[in-house]
């Protein structure tokens, strides 16, 4: 789960790193009063988005006086960024800053540990760094038996340059960045750019905090507003996400449901190796039940770029005949006229392919076989 | 020979009066595999499946019961300490079926393995299978088949097809490992293929790879230098969309885009030939081997 | 830090172990109406005080009626146990004790490690159990890496021969103790007994807490009640801990400030040895200041059992003029006329012994001379 | 030889821009200890003691001056954090003198020292001293002398008086170690000992406990199996009052009283002559190493 910045600046500086004193505005008008209520000449009105690479679409805008506030706010209240609603902006002072610094913690997975990573040369460009410049960018990893302790905060510090006062700010807010990292169970915590300023301050210009999902069990402090997070996904991604099923919307034709995420990815790809174009993603889960099956197909059901249903099952934990039950049900109680292309093996393939022969549906047993065949058939519909 | 399970494998089942766990102890023994007993805590003394015993804990299972593998079901809010125990009671290895267990948990699990020496598989895999000697895991035993052709893969029923495509075509297999696709697992590409290499009776290794992070990169790198045994790869999510960005630490640590594209690249380039169809991979390992 | 069981019980059932549920009461009016509150025909009333081995001292009295509450109350409240005043009395439902458990966590020395510590056979007898039947006593060391996991609480309790319901909650327990220990910095978290009732139920019929003192500095939250447990101390050992020197009464008659616990410890055996009696053990610590010095001269001073000062000082960061001018300054400005014998060795010595020299004081710079001329000279005054 | 500390030390002082880091650097610098670096946060940079570079960090201490051994005067609250950053450095022994570090600290850095395989002393202790070659502690350098002893000892000023009397009677030392007083020490008596056995400038050693623990039972059931040479121990607090008790735990852990007469027993049985005052040593001394 991703929070907002403002979130995330909330959290960052309840646990002592500084942040830019903003408010976050919902309309033009609470805007304005906001920026009265500021003080500051030199603002910035940021777009309070989930997706990455938000400056770069116009998602931030600076402003000098209650005009150019307004009008920030006018141009980004209720604008898409990469295809996300920006539904309320974030204000703040302007920070004076002289150097654009990055410091993050995040899961390295060939290290199989978490990794705090520091350089001098943050801001937008830092992927750019990372490439050309790989020794700008330091790392520490993680180990369990002592997680990271303020030394080691003091040697990326040191290792990026830094020295004096700001050696110790830093040490300082990497030991607290991890704390957050370690205490809500994240996959990211992040500042980009993390702000040294004219005066010798560290300051967290923009701030990201991204929760596993997994961990949210022991995180119920978020169970609340997960729904209003789901901002980012279309009706029926939100609708399969409520089921618990993994859906991602694509520009094709071909609806397609898989069981288990690589089978899926795979039939995608076979899909379009024969020439056709999916419609989605969807993959039904490794044990799925009747019931459940019949949801994700209400879901395709309902999505109108699908024009045919394509239908991939190697059943382990699943079992063909549910599945087949499923389909069979979702033509009656959904009146789910679109073709179906579908192919079942494994356990209790026999079955399934005798209940849907006897409601006329013909069953492929060979997963390159049944992917030509959808191909052909959506070319037709 | 095969790898991580055959008849050697001393099975317990941790989580074996929960539902999951109750239904695959079941399968499992039903394969062949030695199930030699339970642990579910505050049920010790039960037997299941006729006879086999249940325990309070690991450390009776394999005192009373010689244990020396283990497969765990619990719940992921419990799966770290069930680890921990298995791993304290000197089983040698552990395969974790639990899907959602927090990579801060499994950190500290794997942290706790390498310092004891012993291996864990998963978590969120299937787990392994010998063919025709011992399944560790809930694969649907009908797909595989005894043979020289050892698979290693992140996902699940993607190694399932891939395992029925080789079946069909007459390539049986030595192990398949399902090494589970969650962003720190115990088990990973580099160690099955160390231990593909040294089993006489594997020939030739399919290696099954997703977008994403860099673990398949890492692997072509190893397998340039240090496999004999000829290797197909087959890498799938080339038409997936754009996965969710995490910020950029991401990026910048794997260093490499994770596309299919770099995955292949990097493979053809260690000599690797990359499947471009699951339907493929038979063919190219004939290929491999006839050489 | 010792805490009296009734706040160790807050602290226990706060984090969700069974205790059971008494008033704290300072009269007997009180328990009285505490009794009727309870509701409850069997109670038992326990003296609060911080020494061990209450129960065999008689500071717990069982009551089934308001009158022997009454008597209860009256024969424990302001009485004396080893010493130490009743100022309280904890009144309790009496528990239905079907078997008497342990189980404890402190610090293992040698192993260097916590240890949890289990055994079926709790209750006042429990170190004779240690010592008879070693068997009966179960331990698990903690690594730092993982820490106590529930699992290890399982380990324990089937150890000891718990199966069933009764295994989980004991090993629930078993982790709640142990972050309880490893939350508060504690030295010593136990329970004994830790009942089993008839009706299955595992209940903390004691509850013990002490926290390490050097740890305090973590746990703000005991800053303002540490006065108050002051009351196990005499009102010199109180003022010398306020000065932050280690200062215990004896019976005899020679008083004795030595720098650092071990040398002091040395020099009474010697003066025990020489045939005299310790009045005290007074360690002024490594690096005393002369005004230091002087604070814990008046100490002594204010002793009227000690006849005679033996001052014996191996001074490595403590300056022996330093010493010599506490003395020499308490003669005259707390007009401290008891005689003194002085040993001195180490740093500025000589200007130590001149500054004494200069006063009619005698100084030795052996330390077995010295012991035998104050044994001597006690003897006499 | 001796232990621990000789002309090959070379010395970071953490801390050394504080008091008492300020104070000893100098004073161990004038006994002729090579101290290469101080350690003191955001004061990189700096020169103290004329010519001692101060850095940001120990590893840059390790990397730019050389420095193999350290000693720690940072306050407690931060010294845990100090004794990682030193082993993470790769420093192979360090001295920790910093009072009040909860116990809890210190378990934490004794493990994480255990498994890099390097040595902690301390805390709560006086440092080493290895008479004319290298003094790492707080110790006055008066009361030693170059010699065949060695001593070990919990306590602090005990062990100079000790020294000063074995001193006086022409009794040099080869090396003097403290190890602290505090419940969870980095080195044990144990470690010492061995140490000492090994060591070929070492004829003799003294020991010097205390009551409470079970740490002199421990060293005289170590000396009976592994010294050859030999041992004379002093154990002060025969007088002392019954110390606060732990509740039943520290007994049961212990299972010893730890008094006196319980040490003094376990160590006439290991054959360890043990002196009632500091005065009788180095005769005791004297006679062993005559036979």
């Amino acid at each position: 789960m991703k929070l907002y910045e403002h979130e995330a600046k909330k959290i960052f500086r309840d646990i002592g790193i500084p942040t830019p004193l903003g408010e976050v505005v919902t309309s033009v008008e609470e805007a304005k009063r906001a920026y009265a209520r500021l003080a500051q000449r030199s603002v910035v009105v940021k777009a309070q988005v989930l997706v990455g690479g938000r400056g770069k679409a116009g998602g931030i805008k600076f402003a000098s006086n209650v005009e150019e506030v307004e009008s920030a706010a006018k141009t980004l209240l209720g604008s898409e960024i990469k295809g996300e609603r920006v539904g309320a902006v974030l204000i703040e002072p302007k920070l004076d800053i002289s150097r654009e610094l990055y410091l993050g913690v995040t899961w390295d997975r060939s290290e199989r540990s978490p990794v705090v990573i520091a350089s001098s040369e943050g801001g937008v460009n830092i992927e750019g760094v990372a490439k050309t410049k790989p020794d700008a960018i330091k790392r520490v990893h993680v180990d369990p038996e002592i997680g990271f302790k303020p030394f080691m905060g003091r040697l990326l510090a040191s290792s990026i340059g830094l020295t004096g006062r700001v050696l110790q700010s830093f040490a300082d807010i990497a030991s607290k960045m991890y704390s957050l990292f370690d205490g809500f169970d994240a996959e990211l915590v992040e500042s980009n750019p993390l702000a040294l300023t004219s005066q010798g301050e560290i300051v967290a210009a923009d701030a990201r905090l991204n929760i596993v999902d997994d961990a949210l069990f022991r995180h119920k402090e978020f169970s609340n507003n997960s729904d209003e997070r789901l901002a980012e996904y279309s009706v029926l991604e939100r609708k399969a996400r409520q089921l618990g099923v993994q859906y991602v919307e694509l520009d094709g034709s071909i609806g397609i449901i898989g069981n288990g995420a690589g089978l899926t990815m795979a039939t995608l790809d076979l899909i379009k190796y024969y020439g056709g174009e999916p419609a989605n993603f969807l993959d039904a889960g490794g044990g799925s039940s009747e019931e459940e099956f019949m949801q994700a197909l209400s879901i395709l059901n309902e999505n109108p770029n699908v024009r045919l249903v394509f239908v991939n099952i190697l059943a382990g934990i699943t079992r063909c005949d549910d599945v087949a039950r499923a389909i069979v049900k979702a033509r009656i109680s959904l009146g789910m006229s679109k073709p179906f292309v579908i192919r079942l093996a494994g356990t209790n393939e026999e079955e399934g392919r005798r209940i849907l022969a006897a409601s006329g549906i013909n069953v492929y047993s060979d997963m390159d076989e049944a992917a030509k065949k959808a191909v052909e058939a959506a070319s037709k519909v | 020979m095969a790898i991580l399970v055959d008849e050697s494998t001393r099975l317990v089942v941790q989580g074996i009066t929960g539902r999951e766990g109750g239904f695959h102890a079941a399968q499992m023994a039903a394969y062949g595999t030695n199930v030699v007993a339970g642990v579910s805590p505050g049920k010790g003394g039960l037997k299941v499946l006729d006879s086999v015993p249940v325990y309070d804990t690991v450390r009776q299972a394999v005192k009373e019961a010689g244990a020396n593998t283990s497969i765990i079901f619990v719940p992921a809010p419990n799966a770290l300490d069930a680890v921990l125990e298995s791993i304290d009671a000197g089983i040698r290895l552990t395969v974790i079926i639990t899907e959602h267990v927090p990579p801060s948990d499994t950190w500290r699990a794997v942290n706790y393995a390498a310092r004891r020496g012993v291996r864990l598989i998963g978590p969120n895999c299937p787990g392994v299978i010998s063919p025709g000697k011992a399944k560790v895991g809930i694969m649907p035993a009908s797909v595989f088949k005894r043979g020289g052709v050892g698979v290693v893969s992140r996902s699940g029923t993607l190694t399932y097809e891939v395992s029925l495509q080789l079946t069909k075509s007459g390539l049986g297999q030595s192990s398949v490992v399902g090494i589970g696709g969650d962003p720190i697992v115990g088990t990973g590409f580099k160690d099955v293929l160390e231990m593909f290499e040294k089993d006489v009776e594997t020939h030739a290794v399919v290696l099954i790879g997703e977008i994403g992070g860099d673990a398949e990169e890492k692997a072509a790198a190893y397998i340039s230098e240090h496999l004999s045994k000829p290797v197909v790869a087959y890498i799938a999510g080339r038409t997936a969309p754009p996965g969710k960005r995490m910020g950029h630490a991401g990026a910048i640590v794997s260093g490499t885009e994770g596309t299919v594209e770099a995955k292949t690249k990097a493979f053809t380039e260690a000599g690797v030939a990359v499947a471009k169809t699951p339907s493929e991979i038979p063919a190219l390992i004939a290929r491999a081997t006839r050489r």
